[in-house]
């Protein structure tokens, strides 16, 4: 009754937005310029800021922008390597903040600084 | 659970919140990398993590999203927050806020842009430009199958999925060795 | 229009799965409405249960017994200064609240009131739920820090801690839960929300009594988890008034803080949902299974029509023993209206009941079966409501140490071996 | 060591024969106690000297081994007293910590229950400092006093008796006794910055720091 | 660990460091909170400064005086009469112990006593007094660690008593019931039947709060083991009553040295054993009942005649001094009067409980968590109107 079927909604959808001239439909191609962008904004971050749990957040972004790649072309095969790959990369991400951050403070406690210009020395 | 599987109809799935979603994104990406606060860094970084979950779901990726939220925004950030908060944000405000090769660094990054922007003008057509319809009603029994298999038999990241938990595994006794004083 | 709604009524999933964009928009207004209505009335309950644990009367003023005391205290709260300290961050001062009222009010979209009595049925319902509750966590320590004062520091602090410990072995209880799922021909299990209670009336028993005790210490896990998830008595910590003076809202004074309350109220009632999903068979009424046939359908389909009358009674039974002073005509009157005014609604219902009793396909028949669907749902739920008041009569506050200890030592060993022994047990049934 | 060999009635014997003039505010009572030989007489009369006087209690001599052995011990800087069945030692300023500690180490006086003083300005060494020790195995109570001169300073016993702490601070704070050794002298019950000791007798009872009350409190006067 | 006399000694008490140098909060590893003057669980205005190590707690200062209202000063400057309201303004949760051990103070400087009828009619009402003090520390202390509702209770059942001595004297709280040289007022008409009635009404009440709490688990591991103090820093801390006996000290001035009719009566004192916050509470629990055993006996036993003994009108005590304490609800309530002959008292000092005992308070919490604070201040049982005073 209600549920129309899938192909017919879709239609009905692109066609509308086409004649409000809104926006062409969306492709894969549209989730990687948002994951380039995203990655590009992660990699200024780790370059430029000096605060380490800012660096720290920016690696978060990159990693995100990678698992948007992954998902958006895990839609575009039509299976779901991709998707599981990026939980993967969730399970890294959240060992890589553990670790980050307990390095972060085992180093805040010693130099009193978080500042990555000041972590010049490999042993203190 | 039910005889309606709408394998097509994304529930969101229209032009206006992808747009919506990835300018959130990436806004609030800019935020994360140029706000002096950290604590207002960290809030924008989870504004980010929501949008690109709510891409997921947009690219019937449902499981995802749903871990994304749970572990990125409910588990990681709080963690950002909590160090934040232990360590002196007051003073490190103050503070020059970029280091001393950033130039450098804005030039890699512009580098990288415009590789990517070549990459994507040049390779375009590389990209088949098609979007496959997942069964989102399954979805999170499939990715079951993908770690763990099923009827039986190993699924294609079984193994690399035991690793992972050694990983994690490995990630705690390190974070705690390293912030306990005394053990 | 009329067939719109005919066809929305006959529909047997929810609107969101079935792409009616109108219906979820009316049903996530309607789930608004509701929560808010039923945290004022928790208010008011919980003044005046707790008054009477205590030995005494509660609001008794504003309105028959107190009954528009919640309004009152919401006009107070609305109309008291707003505060924001000098020191705090303005902005983040602001968000907190809205993020915590937020997280709290969108698992609402994926709760089942009933099979098809729900915003939308996620495929990854209970993750979605358990992800968008634990950002409100967020809203906790974000107010904690915003507020720059130590008090707030400290209780943000210890809520943060207390909020991700316990959501451990809350997680590990839920997926003990999620395993019975998977005991059906299929051996697929489901996150869904509403697949999971259907799985229970597959199976015939509500999961807290599958594989005894399993399921009931797993619920019981859950269960003491989702007081520290709400910062509830016991576990109440970051708001420990004698400790902390107030705790993360210290700080906040007039609407904003009403929002907090707002949020906890609504967190404590969307986790005492998850509890009635995941192991009180949800909108089932008792015995399903056992108990079948239009007869007995009959017969619980009068309960909540029985239940407003008993509340009428009550309410008539309070005017009859006013005093008859003057000075309490208003009050009198009042509470005669409103016992007239839940005498009514129970007519209705029981009008209802009788005329849906044949034709399950008509108007009445769709109304009866959703009343009764929201009716055994909303039962189980303030069964919970009311414990949580009754443990914040009776017991004392846990130390934060000795919290976390309950949580890391006592509550993440025994859920984990709960899920361990129900795997095992699953594997060798099936 | 001649002031103390006298046996001492609490106001001081010689010079000042009326404390009661001395309080500064006690207007109405000021009258009355002007002349202290009348009706209730008995015990004012017996004040000047003599330790035997029929009338109203005073205070007797007190013998034990106790004192016995410190008398030995220190000689005539000890006075042993009874007054009303309760033991007081009054003790030269030069053997205080002495005495003290062992009465604490030998005696077993392991409880002090007090420590205050009483102002008498009239007198050359204004005040008297009490200590009051108890002994739990010998259920005992006794009081140590001496006598300093105003501005002169005392050893504290906070080494003996750490509830001392607290206790000299009041003194300090209400009579402007300094106690040596004290680990944290400063002012207890009244904030810091206030000027007077109020327990002294020629601090009125109206008189309050007007300075501090103004600019602390931002008003012109606390009464 | 805090068992030597010498860490106590080298001003370990209350003796800290405030200055903490421009340090960032984790590496300093300190926090220092001020909690109270304005605090929910401080007991009125008394401020403690907490240097904390994230909850662990450092090193506490107490600062007092908030409500210092110059008690000691103002004696000086009334008469022995004029001044016996003053004293229920100290402990004002047992404003009738305060009065029983100035009168008896003043009488024995006068060397009068009071007639054993007075003595008896003092025991009652000091006893129900510290029925009412306990009953409202038990409360307040049961709601600072969390749990609300045996406050309600305990005031509910307070009611009863300060219902009697409404009837006796006219007030509730500043009673002023006794003078001295006996009591002001005859018992009225259905005193004894008040009484008798409150000695059957109360111990199911007692057992009623020990039901909420004695065994629960929650109160049972926020109170062992929490705000430990040996009964030898006890004595060295000159910490006295219920603290004192919960540290294993078998010492109660009512026992040890007889005020008033106490030497008549048969009761016992109960000691603790580890000195932790349990004992205490422990302690105080079986006081209750023990006083009503006491309250029994008297009430039973008031002998006829004279409610006051033989004073003059103008109570001009001989010149000398006299140091008399009291068991008050709170431990060892002593006053030291000085008189010069006149009517007015040439000096008198208060020997405080709760000033005294709240010395104890930095020992019994360091190390301990912030919650721990709450619970120990809550267990020492201090009036900030007696601290100050």
């Amino acid at each position: 009754m209600l549920t129309r079927a899938a192909n017919d909604d879709d239609r009905r959808r692109t066609t509308e937005f086409e004649r409000l001239n809104f926006m062409v439909p969306i492709t894969t191609f549209h989730y990687l310029v948002v994951a380039a962008a995203l990655f590009v904004l992660g990699v200024i971050g780790v370059l430029t800021r000096r605060n380490v749990v800012i660096v720290l957040m920016s690696i978060e972004l990159i990693l995100n922008a990678v698992n948007l790649n992954l998902v958006a072309f895990s839609r575009m095969w039509g299976n779901l390597h991709g998707q599981t790959f990026a939980v993967f990369i969730v399970v890294d991400a959240a060992a890589e903040a553990a670790v980050g951050l307990g390095i972060l403070i085992a180093f805040f406690r010693n130099k009193e600084t978080i500042n990555v210009d000041e972590i010049d020395l490999l042993k203190w | 659970m039910n005889s309606v599987v709408n394998t097509g109809a994304a529930p969101v799935a229209t032009p206006f919140f992808f747009y919506f979603l990835a300018g959130a994104a990436i806004v609030s990406g800019l935020l994360v990398i140029t706000r002096r606060n950290a604590v207002h860094s960290a809030l924008s970084l989870i504004v980010t993590l929501l949008s690109v979950a709510g891409l997921y779901l947009m690219l019937y990726a449902p499981f995802v999203a749903g871990v994304q939220i749970i572990v990125y925004a409910g588990g990681i950030m709080v963690l950002f927050l909590f160090v934040i908060m232990l360590v002196n944000i007051e003073r490190s405000a103050k503070d020059r806020q970029f280091n001393r090769i950033w130039p450098v660094g804005l030039a890699a990054a512009c580098a990288l842009l415009s590789l990517f922007v070549s990459a994507f003008v040049k390779g375009r057509n590389l990209f088949p430009d098609r979007l496959v319809a997942l069964q989102e009603s399954s979805n999170t029994q499939q990715i079951a199958a993908m770690l763990y298999g099923e009827a039986g038999r190993m699924g294609p990241y079984t193994f690399a999925f035991e690793i992972a938990s050694l990983l994690l595994l490995v990630a705690i006794l390190g974070a705690v060795i390293m912030t306990k004083k005394k053990i | 229009m009329l067939n719109a709604f005919m066809s929305y009524l006959g529909s047997t999933v929810p609107p969101g799965n079935a792409d009616n964009q109108l219906w979820a928009l009316i049903y996530v207004l309607i789930i608004f409405a509701g929560v808010s209505l039923a945290v004022v009335a928790m208010n008011w309950i919980e003044r005046k249960a707790l008054a009477h644990f205590q030995i005494r009367l509660g609001p008794m003023r504003v309105g028959p017994h107190g009954l528009l005391q919640p309004i009152a205290d919401a006009l107070k709260l609305m109309l008291k200064e707003d505060i924001i300290p000098a020191q705090a961050d303005a902005v983040v001062f602001w968000v907190a609240p809205l993020i915590g009222l937020l997280a709290a009010f969108t698992v609402y979209t994926v709760i089942p009131f009933g099979p098809s009595q729900a915003v939308s049925d996620m495929n990854i319902g209970i993750l979605f739920m358990l992800g968008v509750s634990s950002l409100g966590v967020l809203g906790i320590i974000t107010a904690g820090w915003a507020s720059n004062s130590h008090y707030p520091l400290i209780g943000a602090l210890r809520s943060s801690a207390q909020m991700v410990s316990y959501e451990v072995a809350m997680g590990l209880a839920i997926v003990s839960a999620l395993l019975m799922t998977s005991l059906n021909r299929t051996g697929t299990g489901t996150l869904s929300m509403i697949g999971i209670v259907e799985a229970q009336q597959q199976q015939g028993v509500w999961f807290i009594f599958k594989f005894f005790p399993l399921g009931l210490i797993a619920f019981v896990i859950f269960a003491i988890a989702m007081i520290a998830e709400t910062n509830r008595a016991p576990f109440d910590l970051p708001e420990a008034e004698s400790e902390l003076t107030a705790g993360f809202h210290t700080e906040y004074s007039g609407l904003r803080w009403s929002l907090f309350m707002l949020g906890e109220y609504a967190a404590m009632i969307a986790v005492s949902s998850i509890a009635v999903t995941l192991w009180l068979g949800g909108w089932m009424r008792p015995f399903p299974n056992l108990l079948t046939g239009s007869a007995w359908d009959f017969i619980f389909s009068l309960f909540p029509g029985l239940t407003f009358a008993g509340l009428a009674a009550i309410a008539f039974i309070g005017t009859a023993r006013m005093p008859a002073q003057a000075y309490f005509r208003i009050q009198r009157i009042g509470l005669a209206v409103f016992a007239a005014l839940l005498g009514l609604i129970a007519l209705l219902l029981l009008a209802i009941a009788v005329a849906g009793r044949t034709n399950d396909a008509s108007i009445a028949g769709r109304f009866r079966e959703g009343i009764d669907y929201v009716y055994w749902f909303v039962l189980k739920v303030a069964v919970f409501m009311y414990l949580f008041i009754w443990y914040r009569a009776t017991w004392p506050r846990y130390r934060f140490d000795q919290l976390m200890r309950v949580g890391w030592k006592v509550m993440l060993p025994i859920s984990l071996g709960v899920l361990i022994l129900t795997a095992i047990v699953g594997v060798l049934i099936s | 060591m001649a002031e103390e060999s006298k046996p001492l009635v609490p106001p001081t014997p010689e010079g000042e024969k009326k404390p009661a003039a001395e309080k500064p505010a006690a207007a109405p009572a000021t009258a009355s106690p002007a002349a202290p030989a009348k009706p209730p007489a008995p015990p004012a009369t017996a004040k000047p000297a003599a330790p035997a006087k029929p009338t109203g209690p005073v205070p007797l001599p007190w013998t034990s081994p106790l004192v016995e052995k410190y008398r030995r011990q220190y000689g005539s800087g000890i006075d042993a007293l009874t007054y009303l069945g309760q033991n007081y030692l009054n003790v030269d300023r030069s053997l205080i910590p002495d005495i003290l500690r062992l009465l604490r180490d030998e005696e077993q006086f392991d409880y002090c229950v007090d420590i205050t003083a009483v102002h008498y300005p009239k007198r050359e060494r204004q005040f008297d400092v009490v200590w009051i020790l108890y002994s739990f195995p010998r259920n005992e109570r006794l009081r140590v006093k001496t006598q300093i001169a105003d501005g002169a300073s005392i050893p504290s016993v906070v080494s003996i008796w750490p509830t001392a702490n607290w206790l000299e601070r009041e003194v300090y704070d209400m009579f402007g006794i300094q106690f040596d050794g004290h680990p944290d002298l400063k002012r207890i019950l009244l904030p810091d910055g206030w000027k007077g000791h109020p327990l002294r007798k020629d601090y009125g009872i109206l008189q309050q720091d007007k300075e501090w009350v103004q600019v602390n409190l931002g008003i012109e006067s606390g009464q | 660990m805090k068992d030597s006399m010498d860490e106590l000694s080298n001003g370990a008490v209350s003796h800290l460091d405030l200055e903490t140098p421009e340090k960032p909060y984790l590496d300093a590893n300190e926090l220092i909170i001020n909690m109270g003057p304005q605090h929910p669980a401080t007991h009125g205005v008394l401020r403690v400064i907490l240097k904390l190590d994230g909850e662990k707690v450092l090193g506490t200062e107490c600062v007092i005086g908030y409500l210092h209202r110059g008690v000691e000063k103002i004696a000086e400057n009334r008469t022995y009469t004029m001044f016996n309201p003053y004293v229920d303004r100290m402990d004002y949760v047992a404003a009738v112990s305060n009065g029983l051990g100035y009168c008896e103070a003043v009488e024995k400087l006068l060397n009068v006593e009071a007639p054993p009828r007075a003595q008896y009619i003092r025991v009652v009402l000091t006893e129900l007094n510290r029925i009412a003090s306990h009953q409202l520390w038990l409360g307040t202390h049961a709601l600072d660690i969390g749990a609300m509702t045996p406050l309600f209770y305990t005031f509910r059942d307070r009611e009863e008593i300060l219902k009697i001595f409404e009837r006796y004297c006219g007030a509730r709280l500043t009673t002023h019931a006794f003078r001295i040289g006996g009591c002001q007022y005859e018992t009225y008409a259905g005193f004894e039947k008040d009484v008798k009635n409150f000695l059957a009404f109360f111990p199911p009440k007692i057992d009623e709060y020990e039901a909420l709490l004695t065994s629960n688990r929650i109160w049972l591991e926020r109170t062992k083991n929490v705000g430990v103090i040996s009964g030898k820093d006890c004595i060295a801390l000159g910490v006295t009553g219920p603290v004192l006996r919960a540290s294993g000290v078998k010492w109660d001035l009512r026992k040890a040295q007889p005020y008033a009719a106490y030497s008549k009566f048969d009761f016992e004192i109960p000691v603790g054993e580890n000195g932790d916050t349990y004992d205490r509470y422990m302690v105080r629990m079986i006081e209750m009942r023990q006083s009503l055993r006491i309250i029994e006996q008297a009430v039973n036993g008031i002998p006829e005649g004279p409610i006051m003994g033989k004073v003059p009108k103008v109570i001009k005590p001989p010149v000398g001094e006299i140091y008399h304490s009291i068991e008050a609800p709170k431990g060892e309530l002593g006053y030291f009067i000085v008189s010069d002959g006149s009517t007015q008292p040439y000096r008198v000092r208060v020997r405080p409980p709760s000033f005294v005992n709240l010395q104890a308070l930095d020992i019994m919490v360091r190390g301990m968590l912030v919650a721990d604070v709450v619970a120990v201040i809550g267990t020492l049982d201090i009036v900030l109107g007696e601290v100050d005073r």
